[in-house]
């Protein structure tokens, strides 16, 4: 969210493009040149190239992923990369104050988010727009936040998602608490009549950066989750970057064996594989619901477009980096993937593209007619029970305001 | 859904008229408020078995159990931080800070998300938290057990600052605390906790007063200045009151109860009337609730005051060696003579 | 041992005057100071290659080196911390905060050693580290961006507060606060970094003012009320003292400069003229810097005010939605009003 | 420091006493029956029997260790012991407001104090009384915080030994700033002509306890000082009980096992052995030394007094807990050592325990003898610079105290 000269609008940029639905042979030839990177602990289930890697351990948690399921976890990549790079040109054009983009960690998000279930919750940092489309949370529903007419819009009781947090490392807490309170509940490692695992057990998912595990609320969640065994997934997309600062700055090991240190599992899954997410993040969770809580996972992906709209970052990384990370794009290698492997046609690309192209429409048309909120709502719902000093200066504030309308300025 | 208060607090106390230091009336407060809603839930540091370095919640995991009397892990930014959670999740989190100066670790979860969530989903997130804090000095402890921190978060909109200063509102304010949807600092006078000069009578079946309203404790027909303080501070402003009337002058006395949002309008009658006003609290002066509440009478009864608002409070400093306190915190020596200064002016 | 500033300053300008920004005047002052004397560090998140999100540290590291200007990791209290423990073994560290909002993780280590530890050891360690901290609204930002926390350090004894709002001052301030042995919260208002509209020539060998003294910036024979603000509020202010002299109404206006300890001997001489005072900030009114201003004018002005302090600051709530904080912070209209209704007490 | 009706004088309640010169037969029997705890991964270099445990890696840190130095630890913890013993009876006395005994950390702080050199630079939280004496601090000079005449009374430079740090946590971080300094001034990793380790290399070291490495400070110290490789040894004295909880409210995993997540050597050593303590430290520093800082030390011991003397351990512990820990004693271990492989004979004892009196002694006198701090304390050293504000609260309040002398009040 950090912006230098915020106010000052940036020239509309040429940042990556939306991912077009017919691979170049520049995009085929790259697949194929792409090469593993996140070291030989990473889990990947689907390679760059789109080959299908077996997991003993793993595989059983994506058994039923058919041809129709991967087909949507491709939809869910493209609308919601599409609808990421619409928001960030309404940015451009002055509809948005600010866009946090999510280029290049739609794999992360939609596995992660899809692996969840109804009753689980979510609690998001501010880039979780991925994980929010999985929730149900239209796309629209975020934008107010952005376009600062508001600070967060959606019921998050009937998603299951939380409200963002921009504090770094606050909502690690929060979720934490939130999984002890399903533990209290008896939400968790219950069995149903024939002995197995309840399908009204809880877990929680808290998403954070690989900037945010410096911070000592992450630290503290952790020792909170291992000690009262919550049901949380501790979710760290390492998107190499915080801002302008690498991950070295952070650490000297693969943030993944933080968890050692707790007790608790820590794994590392390509970040870029929507089926290793998945089924990485599914176990995670299972793990969770029985009672087995906490488990960090990290997911090794790669920040591809700006920190927000407001960050340049030519100034701190070589553009090689981005050309490499290119190569192990989320979505082109479900897409050769369902090419190659499962014969699907162009007629599906083009759908998704349709659809694609219909859900930014919709989100422009919807962002360009935003309302401005009544300055009441500076007042409104500061406390939940009423305030009497607080009262009065909406009430003289307001008369103030009304005076200009009697003498016809403002 | 909670029961009625006053039936769970009946249901637990044999007699309704009990004599308590305040100290027990939390006790018994939270004790009522957990028997009231079972998803009223302590957490802090020691508060378990132990009962809390101040024993205010003795007896209460024995009798609630682990799930809900929970002795965390050290770290004051994790308790208000899952506190915070657990709140989002339906509970009803209160959370000890041992000491008033161990909750700057946690000060930004408060800031950041105790007091913002409900305003940020405009009303959709409600945070119920109450996180109790011993404050004060008095006490001849060492360093970081002996401030008055409340100002900070009187400043900071969408937290709810209350104190209490005897053993009825004790019982009372606590539960009311508890019921209350929005979050609440709640400052407990250490120093009084279980001092027998504030023992009083607790009727823990009457009707108490509203949570967020002062109350004016003192008053008398022709009194010639207004007293206002809270907390630990309101001990010593009644006995300044009785040692002036002894000298023929008398004092209107206020308990201000609740310190953010403050509610001043008994201060502004009393003042209209009396002319003077000193407003006491342990606390620094600069930028604090005295501030406030002389900003906001210097500019209410503008034309009432005789002579301007007086302060008596802590140095600008920090908190001195604790030798040092009876010349740091306010006394009746001090507060006499500020009503003397204000009588002269 | 340090060089003295303006020497290394002149070294590093062609000519002695410049016509800068403030964001440009601070980051020529980090330089001045970085040049003077080598144990001068800055150290923050982003503050290295991208030069902080403002770019205020632009070049520093390059310039340098990574030894002395550090991006550090993701956590505030860290910073904090780390850099009082440098201070502690010779340095003067630099710390930027990278938006006010988040300075709450590290309010402990600012509140409990930043401010203490010298106190505490009687004088044998003393800790000269500057916070910078950009902050106040205005510029159409996402939650956390755009608040104002000063008065919450300003409540809290051993720390120095202030705040710059033009270039010279900017310039000079930053390299006073580093020079100072105390621990000083440097406020930067960052809405008018990049500004063109408060550009103005700095004379980078003139000698500066004192850094913990406020400064009457605009004077009249006549003036009829006084304004007192400091950092981005000042140029707001001083625009609306513009349109009253247009109406004929002449204003004194005090740049407050420091903010703790206030010096508010220029504001009393100035009241005991005008018989009125508007406190303006951007920060919310309660318990605040503005209370504290309003408290001790009302006291030491009591017989030369024709109308209480008034004040013009952002309302008590949390900071809102930025499509409406042209409402929230105080505005040439509102001010005017203020001004307006002082006058007509 | 945590004080349940600290104002209220408790009874002079029976604590543990010092420990008698002479081992009672008792004594001997139960160093016989004492077993090693703290699980294999204990480093031990002396069983509570008193016989010496061979260790490749640290021998050679106590290869200088002669009987000379072996009496000189002896006498250091005795000498803490009994000046231990003295302020807690003291404070029984209300001499004292308050006492944080260190009854049973005697070997861990007198262990590790004196494997610092007069370069380096000590961390203490509120506990480390024993480490300020290896510091030179001179244990009256501690008395003015527990008296409360005085937050902190020593030269830390001259010591090498920052004040006492109450808020727990907090001087993880400065300590790691601290090393950072030491690095960034070059006085790390140097060699001598000879081009042996050069004698002039730094490190700190930081005191914090079990409870503490829950806390968000801790964790930054361990990341910061990781990234920047800072010369600092973090030394958490496991004594069991932070107040009245128990390390598993803290961790699921032994603690010196957290330093695995953050890539730096965690160790945990038998933190009643001072021989083990001395040579795992200097070990440790000397990796500090030689640039391949940060290192964890945990140092498993016992609180074997009350938190505080305002704390009443019966209400949370029980005393066969006390009675166990009794039996490895970090004195009585070096005596039947001393005595049983190296013959000293009770002379030596008898001269040390005189010396311990001696010691006693002078506290006491000291204690009973220290004067108040005057009034105008409480406006000094508020800020390095003046500040007017300041002078004339403290003016205005002298000259007001003033007007009871003169009136021949107060
Ligand atoms: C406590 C706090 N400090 C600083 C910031 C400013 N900030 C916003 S995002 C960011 C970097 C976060 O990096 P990371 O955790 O890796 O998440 P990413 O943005 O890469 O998803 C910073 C420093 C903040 N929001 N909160
Ligand atoms: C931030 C903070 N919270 C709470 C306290 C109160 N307190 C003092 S000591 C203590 C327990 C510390 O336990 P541990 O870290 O194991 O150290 P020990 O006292 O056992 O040496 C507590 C909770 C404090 N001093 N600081
Ligand atoms: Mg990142
Ligand atoms: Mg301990």
């Amino acid at each position: 969210m950090s912006s230098p000269e915020q106010w000052t609008r940036p020239e509309p940029g040429a940042g990556p493009a939306a991912t077009a639905a017919e691979p170049t042979p520049e995009q085929v030839k790259a697949g194929l040149r792409a090469t593993t990177e996140g070291g030989p602990e990473l889990t990947q289930l689907l390679t760059p190239e789109g080959e299908r890697v077996p997991s003993e351990q793993f595989d059983p948690y994506v058994a039923d992923v058919d041809i129709d399921v991967l087909c949507g976890l491709y939809r869910d990549m493209v609308l919601v990369r599409r609808g990421d790079r619409e928001a960030n040109h309404m940015q451009r054009q002055g509809q948005l104050g600010i866009w946090v983009p999510l280029l290049g960690q739609e794999a992360a998000q939609i596995g992660s988010g899809r692996a969840l279930k109804p009753g689980d919750m979510a609690f998001p940092s501010y880039r979780e727009h991925g994980v929010a489309f999985t929730r149900g949370v239209d796309f629209k529903e975020l934008l107010g936040i952005f376009r600062c007419t508001d600070q967060s819009g959606w019921d998050f009781q009937r998603h299951g998602f939380h409200p963002y947090t921009i504090v770094i490392g606050n909502q690690v807490l929060n979720a934490t608490g939130y999984a002890m309170g399903q533990k209290f509940e008896g939400k968790v490692g219950n069995t149903d009549g024939d002995g197995r695992p309840s399908s009204t057990d809880e877990a929680t998912i808290v998403y954070f950066g690989d900037g945010a595990t410096s911070q000592g609320d992450v630290h503290e969640g952790f020792v909170w989750a291992a000690v009262y065994d919550a049901p949380v997934v501790f979710f760290c997309q390492n998107n190499q970057w915080a801002i302008s600062e690498p991950t070295e700055r952070q650490s000297r090991l693969p943030l993944y064996q933080r968890a050692r240190g707790y007790g608790f599992p820590g794994i590392r899954v390509d970040g870029n594989d929507v089926l290793g997410c998945l089924a990485v993040t599914r176990w995670a969770l299972e793990e969770c619901r029985h009672g087995n809580g906490p488990v960090l996972i990290e997911a090794f992906t790669y920040r591809m477009d700006a920190h927000t709209t407001t960050d340049d970052p030519t100034r701190y990384r070589l553009s090689d980096e981005l050309e490499e990370w290119k190569l192990k794009d989320p979505i082109e290698r479900v897409r050769a993937h369902l090419t190659r492997r499962h014969g699907i046609e162009q007629d599906f690309f083009d759908q998704v593209q349709a659809d694609a192209d219909a859900f930014a429409a919709e989100l422009r048309d919807f962002c360009f007619n935003m309302p401005d909120p009544p300055p009441e709502r500076i007042f409104s719902n500061v406390y939940a029970e009423p305030s009497p000093v607080l009262d009065a200066q909406r009430e003289e504030y307001l008369a103030y305001l009304g005076g200009f309308v009697e003498a016809g300025e403002r | 859904m909670m029961a009625a208060p006053t039936k769970a607090v009946a249901d637990s106390a044999t007699s309704s008229v009990q004599t308590l230091t305040i100290g027990k009336a939390l006790n018994l407060g939270l004790r009522a408020a957990m028997e009231a809603d079972d998803k009223v839930i302590v957490m802090g540091e020691d508060v378990g078995k132990l009962g809390g370095v101040f024993r205010i919640t003795d007896g209460l995991q024995k009798d609630f159990g682990e799930q809900r009397v929970l002795d965390t892990p050290l770290a004051e930014s994790g308790i208000i931080g899952t506190a915070v959670g657990l709140a989002v999740r339906g509970f009803r989190p209160v959370c000890e800070i041992q000491f008033e100066g161990f909750i700057f670790p946690g000060f930004d979860q408060i800031s950041s998300q105790l007091a913002k969530l409900h305003y940020r989903t405009q009303g959709g997130v409600k945070v119920p938290v109450v996180v109790r804090v011993p404050f004060g000095g008095g006490i001849g402890a060492v360093e970081h057990h002996s401030e008055s921190p409340e100002s900070l978060f009187a400043h900071i909109g969408g937290l709810k600052v209350v104190s209490c200063s005897n053993p009825a509102d004790a019982y009372w304010m606590i539960q009311q605390a508890i019921r209350c949807d929005d979050p609440v600092l709640f400052f407990e006078p250490k120093r009084l906790y279980h001092s027998g000069a504030v023992k009083a009578p607790v009727d823990t079946a009457a009707a108490p007063d509203p949570l967020f309203a002062s109350r004016v404790v003192r008053q008398a027909r022709g009194a010639r200045a207004t007293v206002v303080a809270y907390g630990p501070s309101m001990k010593v402003c009644l006995d300044a009151a009785t040692a002036a009337a002894e000298e023929g002058i008398e004092l209107d006395v206020i308990d201000l109860r609740t310190l953010s949002p403050l509610d001043l309008d008994p201060v502004f009658e009393s003042v209209r009337r009396t002319g003077r006003l000193i407003a006491v609290s342990e606390a620094p002066a600069e930028s604090s609730i005295t501030s406030e509440i002389a900003a906001r009478v210097q500019q209410e009864c503008f034309y009432s005051l005789e002579a301007p608002v007086l302060r008596v409070t802590g140095f600008d400093t920090p908190y001195p060696p604790s030798k040092l306190e009876e010349h740091y915190l306010p006394d009746l020596d001090r507060i006499l003579h500020a009503v003397d200064r204000a009588l002269d002016w």
